[in-house]
C-alpha cells in the first residue's frame, strides 16, 4: 500500500488547510492531495467541499 | 448557606490557572466569553511556579557558572562561587515577573479571577472555598467548565515527601544551600535535569533507576549521549534498582534499593530527590457531582475537542493525560476555549515537540524510525553529527546529532530526534515542517544561516536524500 | 613552457576553496563529475579561516567568561581571567578541525585538490602557479569553470593594513593580547561583532561610523537594541564621522575623523580596526583571457543558474556580489555544480536568512514591512517582546523582539526580523516558513515547545492575527 494522506494517523496538510477543512465540514484525511507527495492543499479542500453532498437539513 | 457564601454565574468556569487553564481563560476572554478562572495557589500553576520555569532558570544559571569554570581549554580561568540562596531568589524574581504577567493578561482580557479551591457541586455549579481562614466561599453557576487542575508528583511508598530528607522536584528547586550529596530516585527527564544541575553545582549525585538506562521512552542512542555526559560530570548511575526504604544516618540518610534478584544496595547521602512521574489531580474535585469519573490512571479522558464524557465539561493539560507538557496544556486550553465559543477548533496537531533540558538538550517531534515502520511507512533516515557542525565546535559543545525520519515513497518528513546544544530551539523548525506536511527536500533546500546549529537540521534532511555536503551519505 | 609545467584536464575547474568553491566541488564530485579544486591559501576560505568561524569562536568563548563575571544577580561570583593567546590557539584548533574536515570530504568525494594560485590563460585553460618557490606550475584544461575567489576587506585611503596599528578583521581575530583600547572604523556587522568581543574582554572600544547608527541596512528598532546593549557594555559611539588619517602617538596611535561640517575629532587608542566592507577578488584572475569583465563594483554578474556572461563559466559566493554570506556562497555553489551536471537547478530561493552575532543576536529573512509595502503587498505585522518570553527570562537575557511581516490578503508570511538571544537559530523556522510559502496561521498553529525562545516566533505570528496569548493584540 502506498503511503499517503491519513496513513498512520498522519494528515499531510498545512494547519491553514486543515482549519479550512473544519470550516467547510470536510474530512481532510479522506481528501486526495494534489500537492507534492500527495499533500492536501487549500484548493483540494475547496474542491472536496464542492463535490460533497450537502449534509445540512 | 454558610456565612459569606454568595452565588455568581459565568459562561465559562476554568478550574486551575496553570498553562492549560490560564491560556484557556485568556483565549475565552479574547473571544468575548464571560469567563471565571479559579486558582487555589499561584497563577501559572506548576509550570511557572514549581516546574518548567524554575528548573530552566536554575539550569541556565548553573551553566553560566559551570561553563566558565570548565573552559581552561578556551583560555578562560575562573573559579566561580555560587550562592544557591541568591540564585533561588533570582529564580523567584523571574517567576514573579511571569506570574504577575499572567495575572495582568487575564485581567486585560476580561477574565474574572477568583482565589480559592473549587469543587463541583452539581452538573452546573461549583463551590469555591476561598483561601485563608474566614474568607468565606462562593457558589459559581457555569454553562461550561474547563478542568485544568494539573498533576502532582507520585510518591514512592515509604518515601513520603518531608521537605527535609525526601524532596520532590518542587523542594529541590528551592533549596538554600547545595547539599553535599544527593540520591535521585528516577532517571526520567525531571530527575536527569536536576541531577545535572546539582552535580554541576558541586553536589555528589547518585541516580537510582528501575529500568536499565536514563530517559525511558527515548531511543538508546539519544539517551546514551546524555548519560555519558552526566557520567563525565561525575553522576553515579545504578540501573535496575528500585527504591525500597530509607533511614536517617548521621547528618544525612541511607537509601536502600533492591534489584530484580532481591539484592539490597545502600546509598548514603544528605538528601534524596524522588522524581518518578506525576499523576493527574482529580481526587479533590468532587467529579461525581458533575457526572464524571477519571480512568484508572486518574486521567480525565477527552476527545479531539478536549471535551470529556459530559458535553459541557472540558479537560486540558496534565489532568487530561499524556503528554504532560506545558505547551500541550496550552494548546488544549486554546482549543477548549475556541470550541466553547463555537469555533471549528480541534486537537488535530500533527506534531507535539518535546524537549529535555539536560546537557546536551534533547528535542523530539513526531515519529521515530520504529514508529514510522509500525505505522506502515517506509522510513528513510538522515543523520548529521554535531562534531561536523562549525557552530557546535565554536561553542565547544560538539556531542550529539540531528536525526530525521521521512517516508521514502512520499518524501514526507515524519519526525526528528535531536540531541544537541539548543535542541529545544532546533526542534521548532522540524515541528513546523512536520506540522505543515513538508517533505525532506523542503527542509534540505531551505538555506540555513552559517554558522548555526540549524545547519545540522538541513544537512540531516539532505543526508536522508543522499546529498549532504558535510558528511558522507550512505 | 617553463620548467615543471604540465598540462592536465578536468571537467570542472573550481577556483577558490571557500564555502562557495569547496561546496561546489563536493557536489560536483557527488554527481560524478571530474572536478579539480584550486586553492592558493587555506581550505575553507575566508569563512573558516579568517571570518565566520574564528569570529563566532571568539564571540562564544568571550561570552562564557563575560557572562560568569556579570552574574552576581544570579548568585554567581566569578572574576574570570582570559588568556587571549590561548583562546586564539583554541580557536585555531577549531579551525584546523573544520578545514581538515573539508579537505577529507573533498577527497572522499573524488575532488582533485591542487594547491596554488589560478588565473585564466584562455577560454578553456587556466594556469596554476603552485605555492612556494620552485614548486612549478601547471596548465589545466577545463570544460567548465566555477569562480569562487571570494572577497577581501576594503581599505580606507590612508589606513593601509599593517597588522600592527591598523588591523583588518583577520588580524583582529588573531591577536595575542587584548589591547587596552581600540578604535573601530565602521559599525557594520563585522565591526559590531568585534567591538562587542573586545569590549567584553576589557578593551576600551570606540566606534566611529560615517552614517548615523550602527548596522546600516537594518531597521532602526533592530539596530537600537544592539547599540544600546553595546553602550551598556561601555562601547563609545561616534556617528557621522569619516576616518581621515592616523599617526603614531606614544605607545599607540591617534585616529583623526572628520564630520559632515569638516570638523575634526581625534581618538587615541592602542590599535585601530578598519571594517568598512569587502570587495570581490576579481583582479588577479586574468579574466580577459576567458572573456569576462567584472562590473564597476568588481562583481562577476551571474544569472539564476549562477552562470556568467560566458556560458561555461560560473561564479559563486562573494565574487558574485551581495549578499556576501557564507551560506549564500554554498547555496550558489551547489546550484552551479548541479547545473554543470545537467540538473534542473536554479537560484530560486525565496528566503536567504542572515544573522549578526552581536549581543543580542539578529536574525532576518525576507521582507521588512516597508519592503512588503513597496512590493505591493498589504503588510500586516506581528511582534512579540522577549521580556514576555519565559525562556528569555530564565536566561537572564530579555532584550529584543520577534517581528513577522505577512500579507493581509493572502496570509502569507513574507519576512521576519528577530533581535534576541539565539536569533541566528530562531530564524531557521521562519526561513523554512517563508521558503515553503507558509501562512502566518501555519506558524501560529504549530505547537512550540515550552519554555523556549521559539515560542516568541509562534506568538509573533499569532499577534499578527490578533490572537497572541502572552501579549496584548492590537
Ligand atoms: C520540575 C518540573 C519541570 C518541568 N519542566 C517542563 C518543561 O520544561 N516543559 C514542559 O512542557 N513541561 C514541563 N513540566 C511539566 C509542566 O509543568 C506541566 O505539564 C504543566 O504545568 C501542566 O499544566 P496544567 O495547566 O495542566 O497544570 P498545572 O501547571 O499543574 O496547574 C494546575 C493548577 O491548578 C490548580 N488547582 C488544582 N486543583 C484546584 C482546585 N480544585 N481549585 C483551584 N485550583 C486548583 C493548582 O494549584 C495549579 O496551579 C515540568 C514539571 C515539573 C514538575
Ligand atoms: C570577520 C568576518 C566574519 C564573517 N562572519 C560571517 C558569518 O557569521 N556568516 C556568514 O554567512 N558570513 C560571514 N562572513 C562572510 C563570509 O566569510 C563570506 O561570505 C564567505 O567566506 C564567502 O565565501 P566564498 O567561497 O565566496 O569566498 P572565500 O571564503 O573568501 O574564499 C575564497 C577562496 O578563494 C581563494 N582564492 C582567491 N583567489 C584565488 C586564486 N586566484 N587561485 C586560487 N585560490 C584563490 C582564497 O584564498 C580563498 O580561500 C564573515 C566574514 C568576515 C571577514
Amino acid at each position: 500500500e502506498s503511503s499517503g494522506n491519513g496513513q498512520g494517523g498522519r494528515v499531510f496538510a498545512a494547519p491553514s488547510a486543515r482549519r479550512l477543512a473544519r470550516e467547510l465540514g470536510v474530512e481532510i484525511a479522506a481528501v486526495d492531495g494534489s500537492g507534492p507527495g500527495g499533500r492536501v492543499t487549500e484548493s483540494d479542500v475547496r474542491a472536496a467541499a464542492e463535490s460533497q453532498p450537502d449534509e445540512s437539513d | 448557606m454558610v456565612v459569606g457564601d454568595v452565588t455568581t454565574g459565568t459562561e465559562v468556569l476554568v478550574i486551575g490557572a496553570g498553562p492549560g487553564g490560564y491560556v484557556a481563560a485568556i483565549r475565552a476572554g479574547q473571544l468575548g466569553l464571560d469567563v471565571t478562572l479559579v486558582e487555589k495557589d499561584a497563577y501559572g500553576g506548576t509550570c511557572l511556579n514549581y516546574g518548567c520555569i524554575p528548573s530552566k532558570a536554575l539550569i541556565s544559571a548553573t551553566d553560566v557558572a559551570h561553563d566558565a569554570g570548565d573552559a581552561e581549554e578556551m583560555g578562560i580561568y575562573a573559579d566561580p562561587a555560587v550562592d544557591l540562596q541568591r540564585m533561588v531568589e533570582w529564580k523567584d524574581g523571574v517567576v514573579d515577573q511571569l506570574t504577575g504577567g499572567v495575572e495582568k493578561l487575564c485581567k486585560a482580557n476580561g477574565v474574572n479571577l477568583v482565589e480559592g479551591r473549587a469543587e463541583f457541586a452539581s452538573e452546573d455549579t461549583a463551590r469555591v472555598v476561598h483561601g485563608g481562614e474566614g474568607q468565606g466561599s462562593e457558589t459559581i453557576e457555569f454553562e461550561h467548565a474547563i478542568v485544568s487542575t494539573g498533576s502532582r508528583p507520585i510518591e514512592v511508598p515509604g518515601f513520603e515527601f518531608d521537605g527535609e530528607h525526601i524532596l520532590s522536584s518542587r523542594e529541590a528547586l528551592a533549596l538554600d544551600a547545595v547539599p553535599e550529596s544527593m540520591v535521585v530516585v528516577g532517571a526520567g527527564y525531571i530527575g536527569m535535569e536536576l541531577s545535572t544541575v546539582y552535580q554541576k553545582l558541586g553536589c555528589d549525585v547518585t541516580v537510582v533507576e528501575m529500568l536499565d538506562d536514563v530517559l525511558p521512552g527515548y531511543e538508546d542512542d539519544v539517551a546514551r549521549v546524555v548519560r555519558e555526559r552526566a557520567e563525565d560530570l561525575g553522576v553515579d548511575f545504578h540501573f535496575g534498582q528500585a527504591a525500597d526504604s530509607w533511614e536517617e544516618a548521621g547528618d544525612g540518610i541511607t537509601v536502600r534499593t533492591e534489584n530484580e534478584d532481591g539484592e539490597i544496595a545502600e546509598f548514603g547521602a544528605e538528601k534524596c530527590l524522588v522524581a518518578v512521574g506525576r499523576r493527574p489531580v482529580t481526587d479533590t474535585l468532587n467529579l461525581e457531582a458533575v457526572g464524571l469519573e477519571p480512568n484508572e490512571d486518574g486521567v480525565l479522558e477527552t476527545d479531539h475537542e478536549a471535551r470529556t464524557d459530559v458535553d459541557h465539561v472540558f479537560a486540558v493539560g496534565d489532568v487530561a493525560g499524556e503528554p504532560m507538557l506545558a505547551h500541550t496544556a496550552s494548546a488544549e486550553g486554546e482549543v477548549a476555549a475556541e470550541v466553547v465559543a463555537g469555533e471549528p477548533a480541534a486537537l488535530d496537531h500533527q506534531a507535539i515537540p518535546a524537549a529535555v533540558f539536560t546537557d546536551p538538550e534533547i528535542g523530539t517531534v513526531g515519529m521515530t524510525e520504529d514508529e514510522a515502520d509500525e505505522a506502515g511507512f517506509d522510513p528513510v533516515v538522515g543523520q548529521f553529527p554535531l562534531r561536523a557542525n562549525g557552530r557546535a565546535l565554536t561553542l565547544g559543545e560538539d556531542e550529539g546529532f540531528v536525526r530525521v525520519v521521512g517516508d521514502d515513497d512520499s518524501g514526507f518528513l515524519l519526525g526528528a530526534q535531536v540531541v544537541a546544544p539548543e535542541a529545544s530551539e532546533l526542534i521548532a523548525e522540524l515541528a513546523l515542517a512536520v506540522e505543515m506536511g513538508a517533505q525532506l527536500e523542503d527542509v534540505a533546500a531551505t538555506i540555513h544561516t552559517h554558522p548555526t546549529l540549524s545547519e545540522a537540521v538541513g544537512e540531516a534532511c539532505a543526508n536522508a536524500l543522499g546529498k549532504a555536503i558535510h558528511t558522507l551519505n550512505r
